[in-house]
């Protein structure tokens, strides 16, 4: 069974190369991304949570000196996020529109997004781990560059340029951790460094350092307040299937580092730096928020709330308790989905008008219901309303912050940031309801008189993340009693 | 070798030397080169280097001057007409020089030992074209070879860069 | 187990589910459906309400130390609102079938009712207080739907943010106050609270603070003041929408939670103080601005304001089971009205302006005759049901005279505009061709009128109250208030009828009240000077400062390093020569002389 | 009494001369000049060491093998650093060095 | 079978030579068929390279150890490279010789490269600095022609003479510092250094360490380091193209051997050898700097290249710097070898591209893309090397740097390496920009790729992944220590 780890980031990666080799673009793609949501499904629902743990994990060992091995395995949270990669993945494939010149590179550049995404999931060891992620940078870099809109060539320098250094950090703090230990301990190995973790050995004076580099990295990675003004002019111009994958997919990378590597191995530093964390990421949800209101574009303001967002996620994994952390985790997967649909259907709206101005649009919900309808269920979603996803993990963000207090007592740091974050819901619904209203409600003008309703192949995408969100939401347990047993190995 | 010699031989050397600087008319400084080599080439034996000595006028007073000489001819350099002096390049030049001499003065007066006498060498049997002989066949057979292929180079080197015509 | 809570509960969600997946074609077939559901719905309601006490629940999130319960908890209270709910809910489910009978999006508009008839059962059934956030939170959700169901005009939409967005800030208290209680007590649930709430020693300025949040939540639902705002404008729904949600059940919501969880008011006397007054600013608010309203259905609209303000009074008043039992007689009158409102909008073709009608009693007899009932019932006039309970509510207020001023102020002013309403938009000669040839309304809508006044008339007397409602007896002088509350009544009516008798137009002009106050527009440049101005700064800063200056600048910086280092390489082999000797000699000189 | 430290001393001296010379001529074939007279500073302080390093009554050898090396080699640079001078001179009728700058920045 | 190491040295020089015999005999034969018999000869020995060991060589100056064995690989590996290259090249040759037959000057132009790398192979065994003197010499001296070929061309043989004179002013330096060190440890030879150094009286560290600074100098120069790379960017730009890649892969390696060797040999003294680091040290950050930086603004192509390659010897100094740490060889072993893949790919790309197109600015690439997608690739997969993206050889090969420098604290330069390769993504994108976001300019017609060409580019992009994705493999070119 352990092959269908590698089937989930492998499907994509050989068909990514086998279409710059002269496969038929579209029908690898599809083929590849279907292949890949099957195993990632069949992964998610064969992971046993009761034993938990690293399951399906094999290892291939390549230096042995280092202990650098490349390997491949799922606990809960990989698993999930693998899914979350794949069904992101799916719908991004599939509603990808008709390219007149150059389909194999649009294609191609996708599925290594896609791919580099998965791999970096999938992976057990270090290395390969930050390898995978950095190897999106490229086909981003490229997608944006040739089909992007709007200034589009601003948006890739800066988002590359950026992210390079902001991984080049990243592989800085990852050099450190794996030298922290005594020389004959060292290893690329996560399994073996979570277990090496137990016996203090990463609790040595530069731990903090390091972790502190490591925060930077991933933070730049994930647009942490201030670093995040990379992220929307870049989602605003790259093309569709990039925002998605880029804004859905790939940033959680950098979340899913602080859980994986961050958190488990420096426990110590990570409470050491939690103010910190705590001030960023209320810049995050606070100041982002408000800069979103500002906005006067559909795209920019999808674009700033994605950041916004990565505030409660970063204020789950502040508070470091099992309920704030599987809140986290959850979020990941929810904001992953629901921002994928929202930039889809955004995606059309452009298409369709040519603008995505409030003052231009409006009542375009009488053209086009099924859209209408779609954007306002992902409208929702991202504001929180119960029976999504999104809902159950922020309010156990919530509970997580508050979870850090003395009973009765006054407000400490955490409920002062997580009431901050409460108040992000108010400005949330703010800017997406005006958006809403704007862009779909209201007296429609005489030239929107033609728009066409959003075709089927986007209708199908948009339906199987929408989908997602509602299980997920209605039943959130689905995903958290997989991810709980791995994160309450950590949390004392 | 006595003192006065000595210094004798070393202000030719630097006087000359300091003159194929100086001198605005290569051929003057050409000249010039010849005659510091030849002072060069007294301290040489002043030091018990004969053969060096000897070598040293062999080529470069005789081979490396002439073809000095011969090219300058060829594409006969008039003196070189007083243009501008660029003054800052010319003083950070003395100032980058003056430092360096500086640091050099430090390095050998610091050098242990520097100001003992010379120990004295016994005159063996074979005078020193044996020994450098022995040691360059012996030790440093390969670097010969080198040498070999570098002066091949060389040859071919000269004959792409100045025939006039290739076949 | 008990299954039929969760019946109740479902039966709505599925016909939305089906709604919304197949039948949203087929209009008919999605108000039957619809209609089925409820009737579903209330049926088991009977069946709980004659049956006993009982909870259960499964956990919705299980984090091992941390679990979150969805589950039904049955008391009294439960079993009553569950019977007004539905009941309600069934009679105007029926009547949209006429009322809506020609709107595009009928199934749309059932759909969404559905969905509300779920959340609002959810929030009744809810055992904890998660649970009833997330319906809390859904119920705002369905009316945001509802109020914005025209959503092809200009108003409705701003209506509908309007209203989702007050609730938000409403909800903000009432999750930081969950919150809060939860940190202190380590659970949610309302029975486990009750039991230790009091017990758990803390100090009273935390137990003040934690219910006044979540008294915040009834605020926003209940559209107490400051958060009124949205309850007037949300009359831009179709009027049924109206008639269920923004005067029976949803704002009834606030109160029902406050009763629910009133232990947590109990041991902190100045949250009861701060409860009590709003509800009676509230309440005064409302009934002054509700006497220049021109718009039926916002007249309509501020005297539930006001009565809800009543209701939030009385459980201030340490008096929650007066507050309930207005609540109830309340539902059905004011249903009542409501649906007589719009029947008359329906046959006056959306005219809704009471100086455009008039001379209805012979054309619309069923509903001239209903909607007195309601307005008689409103206006405390005995033996009708609001007389009842709007006497024990001002009975319970004997000990706190101010509170009493106001209750009785407040029930002279409902007398008085409501008889103004009636005056004017019933009696007299039709003032429109509209109003000329109006006629009644199909019986699918009028039945439910019918229907709907019995417990108007009925509902109040003790006798029967006292099946429904533990009606509370309170000591000291009920004679007394009562005699208040008649003269109130008296005076109010007939000052009402006397001014308006006849007259073609409002004869009183008070520009303070017919604005409400300007409340609207100092919110309005309240959120301008401080929301938007925060917006507009953040985002100048982050576009100009943080990117434009400090990104920007130091890639600028960089390239421009690189653009100067350049220059170093001006192709002169002396240039070269000297810098080399130059690097030769600082290096020389930093490591030979510079380190040790 | 001559000393090494003298040696040494007119060594650098030279060396710093043709370093001069480098830096202050614009004639490429003086410049050349001028590296010719540093390597022979070079050799003359090798000698120099060769000559102070005395055992069993012997100058150390290696520096003499040394100089010999570095006279062969500067040798063959001159040749062809004056084969390529003259082939610059025939392409571009100068020997300045002002006059070749354009390869830059 | 295995010889005595130095024949491979021996074998080389007789190819060189034969390979001039045939020209001097030839009459009207393609000349090309030359730098075929070249590419073969070399590549036998790279075959005996591989299966020989290291072991004792019998000479004091000379000694074959794996490094020596893995550098001679290189240069072998390059000059085959080189020699391709120079096929694609000899047009542009022929219009800037002065011949009466269409053929003249080539036979030279493809046994020099021969005779150079001999001398490099030399070079990368010689642990005495009279032999390292000497090989380096051969070395430069061939370059001195090599650059100056095109008689023709005023900027080829500008180069040539900046490259002469600055080239022999850093030789000028390195005897001088030769002469100290010797001076001071009576010894020439590198171990014997080693082992009397620690010996040396106090007074005379000065000494020795102005020799070793002097000499670091010399090597400076030929590496490219900051301040002593300010001729690269000039020659390389001047140069055939060919020779400028030999120049920025083949004279660099063979400089790092040496340096490698040179350092190592002056730790058995800390006093000495700390501060010789600190000077590497210093280097390593003005070259990071200076190579990166300067690199952003360039629009000429052969010159990106040649400031790339200033910032790669940055990236190679932090490596040398942690020569403290057990791998820091090893970590100049793999960069190397990385390096040598990507650059002379770019190298190879850069050659065609220019013989068919109007010049070597990065405008002339633009919509390469589409004229020629398989190029482009090569390319493209060059530059991110290059920048150091994962699964790349250059990522490994940066890894291993920054893993080398954290290990010995040097925090200074990891700091500049985070801006160094921020810009290095900023400029080596800016040619895939060119290839992939711009427009072809006028002629859209496809490129012609030679047999070889293409079997060589084919073979270093697929080297370039498998070093990338299997560090094992590079690892295995040299083990630690």
């Amino acid at each position: 069974m352990n092959f269908l780890v590698h089937l989930i980031y492998l499907s994509p990666l050989v068909a990514g190369v086998g279409i710059i080799l002269g496969l038929p673009a579209r029908r690898t793609a599809v083929t590849a991304a279907v292949i890949a949501i099957i195993s990632a499904l069949i992964v998610f629902i064969g992971y046993d949570r009761a034993t938990g743990g690293y399951q399906f994990a094999s290892f291939l060992q390549l230096v042995a000196d280092w202990d650098l091995n490349f390997a491949a395995g799922v606990d809960g949270l990989s698993a999930t996020l693998l899914l979350l990669t794949s069904i992101v993945a799916l719908a991004a494939v599939w509603l990808a529109p008709k390219v007149d010149e150059g389909e194999h590179r649009y294609y191609a550049c996708i599925l290594l997004i896609a791919a580099g995404a998965a791999g970096a999931f999938a992976s057990l060891d270090l290395f390969f781990f930050y390898a995978f992620h950095e190897l999106a940078l490229i086909p981003t870099f490229l997608m944006i560059g040739i089909w992007g809109s709007g200034n589009r060539q601003g948006a890739a320098w800066k988002i590359t340029i950026y992210l390079s250094i902001g991984s080049i950090i990243l592989l800085i703090g990852l050099i450190g951790l794996y030298l922290l230990p005594s020389p004959e301990q060292r290893t690329f190995n996560i399994v073996k460094l979570q277990q090496l973790a137990s016996s203090g050995a990463f609790s040595g004076p530069g731990s903090r350092s390091v972790y502190f580099l490591l925060l930077l990295g991933f933070g730049i990675l994930v647009s942490l307040f201030p670093f995040h003004t990379w992220a929307p002019q870049a989602y605003a111009s790259a093309p569709v299937p990039v925002t998605m994958l880029h804004a859905g997919v790939l940033k959680k990378f950098g979340l899913y580092g602080l859980l994986r590597v961050a958190l488990p191995l420096m426990p110590e530093a990570a409470r050491h730096w939690a103010w910190l964390l705590l001030i960023l990421l209320a810049g995050n949800i606070l100041y982002v928020g408000l800069a979103t209101i500002s906005q006067k574009q559909l795209d920019l303001t999808l674009a700033y709330s994605s950041v916004m967002h990565m505030g409660y996620i970063f204020l789950g994994i502040a508070s470091y308790n099992v309920i704030g952390l599987n809140g986290a985790a959850l979020l990941m997967f929810a904001h992953g989905l629901s921002i994928a649909a929202l930039f889809a259907m955004c995606g059309e709206l452009r298409k369709q008008t040519g603008t995505l101005n409030y003052l231009d649009l409006g009542g375009l919900a009488t053209n086009m219901p099924r859209l209408s309808f779609a954007f306002g269920l992902a409208t929702f979603a991202s504001i929180g309303l119960p029976g999504f996803a999104n809902f159950a993990s922020e309010l156990l963000v919530f509970f997580g912050a508050f979870k850090n207090s003395t009973p009765g007592a006054g407000f400490n740091e955490f409920q002062i940031v997580g009431t901050i974050a409460l108040w992000g819901v108010v400005i949330s619904s703010v800017y997406m309801l005006r958006a809403y209203r704007a862009i779909f409600m209201g007296e429609r003008q005489a030239r929107w008189q033609t728009v066409q309703d959003m075709p089927l192949s986007l209708g199908w995408a948009v339906i199987l993340l929408i989908a997602a969100l509602l299980v997920v939401g209605i039943a959130p347990r689905t995903v958290l009693d997989a991810v709980e047993p791995g994160i309450r190995l950590f949390v004392k | 070798m006595s003192p006065i010699l000595f210094w004798i031989f070393v202000a030719m050397m630097l006087f000359f030397g300091g003159m194929v600087v100086l001198n605005r008319n290569p051929v003057a400084s050409a000249l010039s080169l010849v005659v510091s080599f030849l002072a060069l080439a007294a301290l040489y034996v002043s030091l018990d280097a004969y053969f060096i000595g000897v070598i040293q006028i062999l080529v470069y007073a005789g081979a490396v001057m002439v073809l000095f000489l011969f090219i300058i001819m060829l594409l006969d350099l008039k003196a070189e007409s007083r243009r501008h002096v660029n003054f800052p390049a010319v003083c950070g030049g003395f100032v980058v020089i003056i430092l360096f001499i500086k640091v050099l003065s430090d390095v050998c007066y610091g050098f242990d030992g520097g100001n003992a006498k010379f120990p004295p060498i016994a005159q063996g049997p074979q005078g020193d074209v044996w020994h450098v002989g022995m040691v360059l066949f012996q030790q440093y057979n390969v670097a010969l070879q080198v040498v070999g292929t570098l002066i091949l180079v060389a040859t071919i080197g000269v004959v792409i860069l100045s025939k006039r015509e290739l076949k | 187990m008990n299954l039929s809570p969760w019946i109740i509960l479902f039966a709505p969600f599925v016909s939305a589910v089906v709604i919304v997946l197949i039948t949203e074609r087929f209009k008919k077939l999605s108000s039957y459906i619809s209609v089925a559901a409820v009737a579903i719905s209330f049926v088991f309601s009977v069946a709980v309400f004659f049956g006993q006490d009982g909870t259960a629940s499964f956990n919705w999130i299980d984090l091992g130390t941390f679990q979150v319960k969805i589950g039904y908890l049955i008391n009294d209270l439960t079993r009553l609102m569950l019977l007004i709910v539905t009941g309600v809910g069934l009679l105007i489910h029926i009547y949209s079938i006429g009322y809506m009978a020609d709107d595009r999006g009928r199934s749309r508009y059932f759909c969404g009712l559905s969905l509300f008839m779920f959340s609002m059962l959810g929030i009744v059934l809810a055992n904890n207080f998660i649970m009833m956030f997330i319906f809390w939170e859904l119920v705002g959700f369905s009316s945001y739907l509802l109020i914005g169901h025209w959503f092809y005009r200009p108003a409705p939409p701003a209506a509908a943010n309007k209203a989702f967005l007050a609730n938000r800030l409403g909800d903000f208290g009432f999750m930081l106050g969950i919150l809060l209680v939860w940190s202190a007590s380590g659970t949610v649930t309302f029975d486990e609270l009750r039991g230790q709430w009091s017990t758990l020693g803390l100090s009273p300025g935390f137990m003040t603070a934690a219910a006044l949040l979540i008294f915040c939540g009834a605020i926003g639902k209940s559209a107490q003041f400051p958060l009124h705002v949205w309850l007037p404008d949300a009359m831009e729904g179709p009027t049924p929408v109206s008639a269920l949600i923004h005067a029976a059940t949803m704002v009834a919501a606030g109160v029902f939670m406050l009763v629910r969880t009133y232990f947590l008011f109990e041991p902190s006397s100045t949250a009861l103080g701060v409860v009590l007054w709003i509800g009676l600013i509230t309440s005064l608010l409302a009934a002054l601005m509700a006497t220049q309203q021109d718009d039926i259905k916002r007249v309509l609209a501020y005297s539930t304001l006001s009565q809800l303000g009543l209701m939030i009074a009385a459980v201030g008043l340490g008096a929650p089971q007066a507050g309930m039992f207005h609540l109830f007689t309340h539902a059905s009158f004011k249903a009542l009205l409501f649906l007589g409102a719009g029947s008359v909008i329906h046959s006056l073709h959306n005219e809704q302006n009471i100086w455009q009608m008039g001379g209805l009693q012979k054309k619309m007899p069923v509903t001239f005759w209903t909607f007195l009932i309601g307005t008689l019932a409103l206006i405390a006039c005995p033996p009708f049901a609001g007389f009842w309970s709007k006497d024990d509510i001002l009975a319970s207020a004997d000990r706190n005279i101010p509170a009493f001023l106001a209750i009785a102020a407040v029930t002279y002013l409902t007398a008085f505009y409501m008889s103004r309403l009636f005056v004017v938009a019933f009696l007299g000669q039709p003032r429109s061709e509209q109003a000329g040839h109006a006629h009644e309304s199909p019986s699918v809508m009028t039945v439910p009128l019918i229907l709907l006044s019995i417990p108007a008339c009925i509902a109040g007397f003790p006798f029967i109250a006292s099946l429904f409602i533990k009606v509370p007896e309170h000591e000291g002088s009920p004679i007394g208030s009562m005699a208040v509350s008649l003269i109130a009544f008296a005076a109010g009516a007939a000052s009402g009828y006397y001014l308006y008798k006849e007259k073609t137009k409002d004869s009183i002009q008070i520009p303070l009240f017919e604005h409400k106050f300007y409340i609207d527009e100092m919110y309005g440049s309240l959120i301008k000077w401080t929301q938007d101005l925060l917006a507009n700064i953040s985002g100048f800063v982050d576009r100009w400062v943080i990117d434009g200056t400090v990104v920007r600048g130091l890639g600028g910086i960089t390239w421009g390093a690189g653009f100067a280092l350049r220059f170093l390489q001006v192709g002169n082999l002396q240039a070269y020569a000297f810098l080399f000797g130059a690097g030769v000699v600082l290096l020389l000189y930093f490591i030979l002389f510079g380190t040790k | 009494m001559v000393t090494l430290n003298d040696y040494l001393f007119a060594s650098g001296l030279l060396f710093a001369i043709g370093f001069a010379g480098v830096l202050l001529r614009r004639n490429v074939i003086i410049i050349f000049m001028a590296l010719e007279l540093m390597l022979n500073a070079a050799n003359l302080s090798l000698i120099g060491f060769s000559r102070y390093n005395v055992h069993d009554g012997l100058p150390d050898y290696n520096g003499q093998v040394l100089v010999f090396f570095i006279i062969t080699v500067a040798a063959a640079e001159v040749t062809v650093g004056l084969a390529i001078i003259v082939a610059l001179f025939r392409a571009k009728q100068t020997t300045h060095v002002e006059d070749m700058n354009t390869l830059k920045f | 079978m295995t010889f005595p190491p130095i024949f491979f040295e021996l074998f080389v020089l007789a190819l060189g030579m034969l390979i001039l015999l045939l020209e001097s005999f030839s009459v009207k034969e393609d000349r090309k068929i030359f730098a075929v018999i070249g590419i073969i000869g070399l590549a036998i020995v790279f075959v005996f390279l591989q299966a020989s060991a290291p072991g004792p060589s019998g000479m004091a100056s000379y000694v074959v150890d794996s490094a020596a064995i893995f550098f001679k690989k290189v240069v072998v590996l390059t000059t085959i490279v080189v020699l391709i290259m120079s096929i694609d090249y000899a047009d542009t040759i022929r219009r800037f010789l002065p011949g009466g037959s269409s053929q003249s000057g080539l036979g030279e132009f493809f046994a020099l490269p021969v005779l150079t790398c001999a001398g490099m192979m030399w070079m990368s065994s010689a642990i005495d600095f009279i032999l390292i003197f000497v090989s380096l010499e051969l070395v430069t001296i061939s370059f001195y022609v090599l650059v100056a070929y095109m008689r023709r061309n005023a900027a080829s043989l500008e180069a040539g003479v900046k490259y002469l004179i600055l080239s022999a002013l850093s030789t000028g330096f390195t005897v001088y510092g030769i002469t100290w060190i010797y001076g001071v440890t009576r010894q020439t030879n590198l171990i014997e250094i080693e082992h009397v150094l620690p010996s040396i009286p106090l007074d005379n560290q000065p000494g020795v360490l102005f020799g070793a600074l002097l000499v670091l100098v010399g090597l400076g120069f030929k590496i490219a380091a900051a301040p002593f790379q300010f001729w690269v960017p000039d020659v390389y730009q001047g140069a055939p193209t060919p020779i400028t890649a030999f120049l920025s892969v083949g004279s660099k390696s063979v400089g790092f051997i040496v340096l490698l060797r040179v350092v190592q040999a002056f730790q058995s003294l800390p006093a000495v050898g700390d501060r010789l680091i600190t000077a590497v040290i210093l280097l390593a950050a003005a070259t990071l700097l200076y190579g990166n930086l300067a690199a952003l603004p360039q629009t000429n192509f052969k010159r990106l290249l040649a400031y790339s390659s200033i910032g790669h010897a940055g990236y190679l100094l932090m490596a040398v710097a942690g020569i403290g740490a057990l791998d820091s060889g090893q970590a100049v072993v793999v960069y190397l070898a990385a390096y040598l893949l990507m650059t002379l790919l770019s190298f190879l790309v850069l050659v065609i591209v220019s013989a068919h197109g109007e010049g070597d600015d990065i405008v002339h690439f633009n919509g390469l893309a589409k004229r020629s997608p398989f190029l482009a690739f090569g390319l493209l997969v060059a530059m991110m090397s290059l920048a150091g993206v994962p699964l790349t050889a250059g990522f490994l090969g940066k890894f291993l740097v920054f893993k080398v420098a954290f290990e010995t604290r040097q925090f200074l330069l990891l700091g500049l390496g985070i801006i160094t390769v921020g810009c290095g993504f900023y400029f080596y994108l800016k040619v895939v920009k060119a290839m992939y976001w711009q427009p072809p300019a006028v002629n859209l017609a496809a490129i012609p790729v030679s047999k070889l060409s293409l079997a060589a580019i084919v073979i270093m992009v697929l080297l370039i992944f498998v070093l990338g994705i299997f560090p094992q493999v590079a690892l295995g070119l040299m083990p630690t220590g």
